[in-house]
């Protein structure tokens, strides 16, 4: 538990107002000036259950839910006594060392060491002003301020704008919760923390809209998906800002509709997304072999989640990667991105429309349950990424579709051009974009034609962006990561370089096909390991397919996100082993 | 406009005698007649014999999958509603792999045109039952004969809330040419069902089955819901062909607060700027 | 073209009979007591296009269509000079060396050497029979049968069989052809060929139904599938024998019925199973996860043709491996079979089915268009194949469907067994079946029950049967192949080896997850190579994820299977290479 | 038998109020006065929160994939006819993802009983609007009110040819536990859409708005399809509930030439034998 930081946890049942509750910690950080990161635990069930919400905050850029537990919000007796059992069991959560904000009439419950209980009388407070019982939790916030030494005004605007819409129930929140901060501040001791507080406020947004803004910026004109955890948060981003956008949304009756729906609308010639999870991206393979086939740029937002089939739907996995590199059959290009962190979601989403837009072919954004719900606070984003639609023609004498160029890119004529009419088929097909399997198979343009397709690829390869690395100049050891868990890594490497190990990061965010600098960069290195929310190793056993190289697997499969403490065990231990083998 | 300014450079590999044929030249001079020019016109077909079509015809045509013409061309529509969108494929493609996409985009009323070939088989992959073969049928699915009640596109299109729903018959094209003018001009979306021989898997089903059953039904009332599903019911000695089914309603475009502003294509993008941003402050 | 075996190729037009021609001289042969492979070559459409088929003979087994052409029954003008041009250029097929035979009719084609050109007038004499435009071809086999100097009464007899049902159109069909046969021996010189007619008929058999076959052997009850090209030669067969084997055979409306349905008819305990070839299997990912999860047993029969997309349907490929691989989000365990040849197919199929019902999981068996679609002799076909139905109870204290157990594996209880109903779930469950992501999702058992599941496969890893070889012993050279490839790759290692090239074959048939015995195989080779129908070597890429092998690889994707000649070429080239760079 | 045997040990974790527990007592109570054996009960659902109904019972459970509960569900009846088959699932499920499904299962009069939560929105994903929401209605996906005619399952089911089709409300559970027994007596495709409110995602079309508006249809002749089309149609102030539609006729099992010969899993296996391979010699 570091002095220039603070983590927070509410905890709850589901319908309690544990995530509304999270949201507005962040936001007061975020305004504070501070830089927040938070983890949602939830169930997949919409009343009940157990839920809680973790914010951390510094004013230096934090990249994980962190190790440790300063302040406790428990909105009931069970939630008090979960967090603070030292055994506590969430998949790596810490229990509580600190302060425990709870309803004073919760009575009765085992009491640990290291916690300072501070009932605050949250209900009466709260009946005091009204009888809806999430008031409580505001009460909660308002003492949870008062221990964090934390600027009231801030919290009371934050407040005001979340009940805006209803001034009255605004100003009734904010008495409420100044009564549970001066109960607080009356009763107990604040806890000291040294970041600074700047009040120039950051942006705080989640995966899912950064994953939607994206594409809005990318000049997106149609978003189509049906509903599914953890991409369906991207989709109701859409939905509240279509008009204010211009984006049409369509929820259709199912994800092959979806997918098909927008490989018309971008063969017709305008940007069209869709996005899903696992099982709902199941159902699209056979599309994406369509546009594949058919150089039809497709954008496809795949959110992963615990699986197989139905699987664990409110938790975090990186278990779909070897579904979507085998999504459809035969050989054909595909691109995808694997962005690390929400800001660079919003940038990939528009890489990725670029990228298909030039090569005509699918494009992946992947990303996972814990990069899409969870909130970060965020600079700025810049908003300039360019616009380029590739090789679009609306003239040309002998025109050829599919024509065999040296990057295997060939000319787009969009319907509606005059003169350049055409056939665009999911049968193999000549260079006008004729069937050759008719009247007699042409094995010689069947070759041609796969080669052709396969040239964008190599093209794509030349142009991939240097794979980023973290603090592997002078590491002995490397850590290769893909997606999400980018800040667990780099903070348990931090760790890791405190106790004197020299080790870093690779961090490929183009994933396929991969650069193949990972290979220089992994030279030399003492041991490789490979991190990933999943059983099997799938991206460490991508780089043997690809590049031959060969890694020790750090998996995590309970559902939870990596928690930086526990890799730096992991690593810590092989380490360890190896330096024992050495001697 | 002539109807061969809409004929292809690749000859269709269709058997000879196919009812496929009928089909092709209704579309081309129905789209003659129409006076709309080829490159304003998108046809979407799924996979079969039927849905060889595109290759056949100059316009911007798209080959999808089994079964998935109506998304597809849905998505064309949306994306430019400018363009004369029609989607063309078999039996088995609308009717098996894609009954639910015909439901949901009928009851949409997305403004396109869908005509499916009729044939009561799988043509291509060598002649399996489709949904609309009569009980009785052998193929090689049933040699013994089909046992399914065969599927009503007529009745389904109408419960689906089609807004114009006919049948035609590759027997007759003139009336289905005509049949197609006026699904071509209807707002929203259109559906016919062409009886269409395959004179290969399905002989016993062919012209001399349907040739003197099938009667040109012209002087209906085409607003009267109930009439037009009992004509879907009508099958026997006497099977009628013609619209059955034509009003006008809202389509999905009229009712969709970003379509209604006009085709996609020509909305401007939406560059993000600062103050878009100010709601994550 | 070797002495002891003979190689006849029949052009034409699809609807020309082509196939059927075809048909009737490898039972011609089989019932002399030969060996007879086969090789079909058809176009995507029901008419017209061009078409072949070639039959390949000889007294002892003969594995591939072969290099050379001793026959040509040409059945138009265009195949008569299409089969006989130099350039042939059909994807590897020779050029004729040897008789053609063809109408008198056919006048004004270009004539080429190496070829003796034996008209017969096939319609002339058909039409003295019937209007039947077919009879022809009936007269051009009569002819041929003369002209590799067969045994006519054999043939008579196979056409008997052929238009059984019609005794007077088989006569009449008997009578043409002999005609054609007196015509030959009257007119032309018969070939010497030098192999041994027996008389003891063999089986002729294609892949399809060698696969249906084997799943009725297992005792399957019901086959679920919708027609997708190669695989519905199977639905077909099944279709065809469902009331003489007793087994339920349904089309459903789609492919993803299809799947479900015999999840269900497998969780209720028959044996059910489902085939499709790329683009319908891609539709049915989601649900072999749902077998996955559940622990249901599924045998699915997965049929290559080229991609991506429709592509062609009628050619062959092994690009679907990727997919297969791929097919549904998470890690769960499947296994994946390929067998080599047809006589293989009957037995994986029903080696698949014990392995699902053991392991209770998705088992695969994959095949390509080649193996599918061509019809090969038979020995003798072993009936014997054990069934063994797996853990399967009828009574238990503390019933625990998902148990932990050692090996991974639970015991089922099928639906109407007393006393053991419980839960079978999509979502993560406890050992009981009882979803553990409602109330509070427990990390533990998530963990846990993953890792019972991977079990299952760390038990079948030890039982893979040992990798199979051909001349591998004294090898410096190994080629890796699997599938259909095996016949064309051990006739190419024979004739590298008689070229002094020491060469042998690894030839896994259980393909996920890999025996790792293949690691030792590969030892101190000089060079490995990987023999596979696609362009990206998915096999090649499976060998380096999974066992760091890395090889050659050596790829044909123009939608035809390799030619022995082909493989030796390139391997040839390599070796040649190497053995510069050496000196 | 008791209701209460056929109660599971896991705790409904269904929202209090929520109308799935209608449909949990109706099950439960007609299974108990049929007197079927709990082990010869086979309920499978598809994904939703109703479909977490298997878990809550004492029967065989089978929480299948989201849209793909009548495909199971067949499977499992064609392979073990002796078992009573539910299958149970919600409208985003059985109306949207696996409208094809229920189309061609229907048509081939599968005997099973397929009982729908109709919510009108999806509840278990937070509320989106399902194909069965009524014009207007704000949803996440719908923030300015759905503009989609809603999906009439009646009408639908009809038109497919379920042989038995009736409505029903989780506020009269004494009642559609009487539809509940007749459609599992039916032999036959028997399904049931119920009027099932979510009290969190859809408080518009709650108890308060059926209850007022339904009424009980007890005296209409089932056998007449017009009617029962009529009364699926019927929608505003007065809205029907009871069976609609109740009609005879064969099964798929009774005309299928191997089903035809009892529970495939009492049929005996086929070995080969070499007589069975003469046809390849
Ligand atoms: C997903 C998928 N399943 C199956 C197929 C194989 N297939 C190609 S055409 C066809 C049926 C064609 O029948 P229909 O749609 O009636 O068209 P027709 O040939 O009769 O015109 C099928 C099943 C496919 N291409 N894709
Ligand atoms: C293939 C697939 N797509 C999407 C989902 C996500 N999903 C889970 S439940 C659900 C909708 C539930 O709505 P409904 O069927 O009406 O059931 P309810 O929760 O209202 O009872 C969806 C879309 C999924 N599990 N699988
Ligand atoms: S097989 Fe039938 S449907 Fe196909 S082209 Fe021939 S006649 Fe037409
Ligand atoms: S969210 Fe709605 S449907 Fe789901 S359990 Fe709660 S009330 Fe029932
Ligand atoms: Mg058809
Ligand atoms: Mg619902």
């Amino acid at each position: 538990m570091k002095d220039d930081e603070v983590i927070i946890r509410i905890g709850g049942a589901a319908g309690d107002g544990v995530q509304s509750a999270g949201e507005i910690i962040i936001r007061t950080f975020s305004r504070c000036g501070l830089y927040v990161t938070s983890y949602n635990y939830y169930q997949d069930l919409i009343r009940g259950g157990e839920s809680w919400y973790q914010v951390r905050a510094s004013d230096h850029k934090v990249k994980s839910q962190g190790d440790g537990l300063d302040l406790l919000i428990a909105l009931n007796k069970d939630a008090l006594e979960r967090h603070t059992n030292p055994s506590i069991n969430e998949g790596g959560a810490s229990p509580l060392e600190g302060i425990a904000i709870f309803d004073a009439g919760i009575k009765g419950y085992k009491e640990y060491n290291n916690v300072s209980y501070c009932p605050v009388p949250m209900v009466d407070i709260a009946r005091k002003y009204s009888d809806n019982s999430l008031l409580k939790n505001t009460v909660g916030l308002g003492a949870a301020i008062a221990a964090i030494n934390g600027d009231f005004e801030t919290f009371a605007g934050v407040i005001r704008d979340q009940f805006g819409k209803k001034g009255e129930i605004a100003e009734l929140n904010v008495k409420a919760a100044k009564e549970g901060y001066d109960y607080f501040i009356n009763n107990y001791k604040s806890m000291k923390k040294t970041y600074k507080i700047s009040k120039k406020p950051k942006y705080v947004i989640a995966g899912g809209a950064a994953i939607a803004l994206g594409a809005v910026n990318a000049g997106v004109k149609m978003y189509v998906a049906y509903p599914m955890t953890p991409a369906s948060s991207a989709l109701h981003f859409m939905a509240q800002h279509a008009k204010k956008f211009g984006v049409f949304v369509k929820m259709p009756e199912d994800e092959i509709s979806a997918i098909n729906t927008i490989i018309g609308a971008n063969y017709a010639g305008i940007r069209a997304m869709t996005g899903s999870a696992g099982g709902g991206f199941a159902l699209m393979t056979e599309a994406v072999g369509l546009a594949g086939m058919t150089e039809v740029p497709a954008v496809i937002y795949e959110a992963q989640r615990p699986g197989p089939s139905t699987g664990l739907p409110t938790k975090t996995e990186q278990g779909d990667l070897n579904q979507v590199l085998g999504a459809s059959q035969g050989d054909f290009p595909r691109i995808v991105l694997a962005p690390r962190n929400i800001e660079e979601a919003f940038y990939s989403v528009q890489e990725a429309f670029n990228l298909a837009d030039k090569y005509q072919c699918p494009v992946f954004v992947i990303s996972d349950l814990y990069l899409s719900e969870h909130y970060d606070t965020i600079d700025k984003l810049n908003l300039d990424y360019p616009i380029d639609r590739g090789y679009i023609v609306k003239e040309s004498e002998n025109y050829k579709r599919y024509e065999f160029t040296e990057n295997g890119i060939s000319p787009r004529a969009l319907p509606g051009t005059p003169k350049l009419m055409h056939n665009e088929d999911s049968d193999e097909h000549d260079e006008y974009g004729n069937v050759v399997s008719d009247a007699i198979t042409d094995p010689v343009i069947r070759s041609k034609m796969v080669e052709k397709r396969m040239r964008k690829l190599e093209d794509y390869k030349k142009n991939i962006p240097k794979t980023e690395t973290y603090k592997l100049d002078d590491a002995e050891y490397a850590v290769i990561l893909w997606g999400s868990t980018q800040g667990a890594v780099e903070e348990a490497i931090d760790i890791l370089r405190s106790k004197g190990i020299k080790i870093g990061a690779i961090e490929p965010t183009h994933i396929y096909p991969l650069n193949e600098d990972i290979k220089d960069l992994v030279k030399n290195k003492k041991l490789v390991f490979t991190v990933e929310n999943n059983y099997s190793g799938q991206f460490r056993r991508l780089l043997r397919a690809e590049l031959l190289i060969d890694s020790i697997g750090i998996n995590k499969y309970n559902g939870e996100a990596f928690y930086p403490g526990e890799i730096v065990k992991e690593i810590s231990n092989f380490i360890l082993e190896e330096k024992n083998i050495m001697e | 406009m002539m109807a061969e300014e809409f004929r292809g450079k690749v000859r269709p590999d269709w058997c000879p005698g196919c009812g496929n044929y009928a089909q092709l030249t209704a579309i081309t001079q129905a789209l003659a007649e129409l006076n709309i020019k080829p490159e304003n016109v998108a046809v979407i077909s799924g996979i079969g014999c039927s849905s060889n079509m595109p290759e056949f015809l100059n316009v911007y045509g798209y080959h999808s999958l089994h079964g998935r013409l109506l998304p597809v061309a849905s998505g064309v529509k949306w994306a430019n509603s400018k363009l004369t969108v029609i989607a063309y494929g078999g039996d088995g493609d609308g009717y098996f792999e894609g009954t639910q996409h015909l439901y949901h985009t009928a009851k949409r009323n997305v403004d396109i045109t869908y005509m499916v070939s009729d044939n009561q088989v799988f043509g291509l992959t060598t002649g399996q039952a489709s949904p609309t073969a009569p009980i009785g049928l052998r193929t090689k699915t049933t040699p013994d004969g089909n046992i399914e009640t065969p599927f009503n596109p007529i009745t389904y299109a109408l419960t689906a809330g089609a807004t114009f729903v006919a049948r035609g018959f590759s027997g007759d094209v003139k009336f289905l040419k005509e049949i197609t003018v006026k699904a071509i001009k209807h707002r929203g979306f259109s559906f016919i069902d062409v009886f269409s021989p395959c004179v290969i898997w399905n002989k016993a089903n062919g012209y001399d089955f349907f040739r003197p059953r099938v009667y040109r039904v012209t002087d209906n009332d085409v607003t009267d819901f109930n009439n037009a599903y009992r004509l879907g019911m009508e099958w026997g000695d006497k099977i009628p062909i013609g619209v059955f089914y034509d009003v006008d309603r809202p389509i999905y475009d009229d009712v969709d607060e970003v379509l209604k502003n006009g085709p996609l294509i020509d909305q401007p993008v939406h560059r993000l700027k600062d103050e878009d941003l100010e709601e994550f402050l």
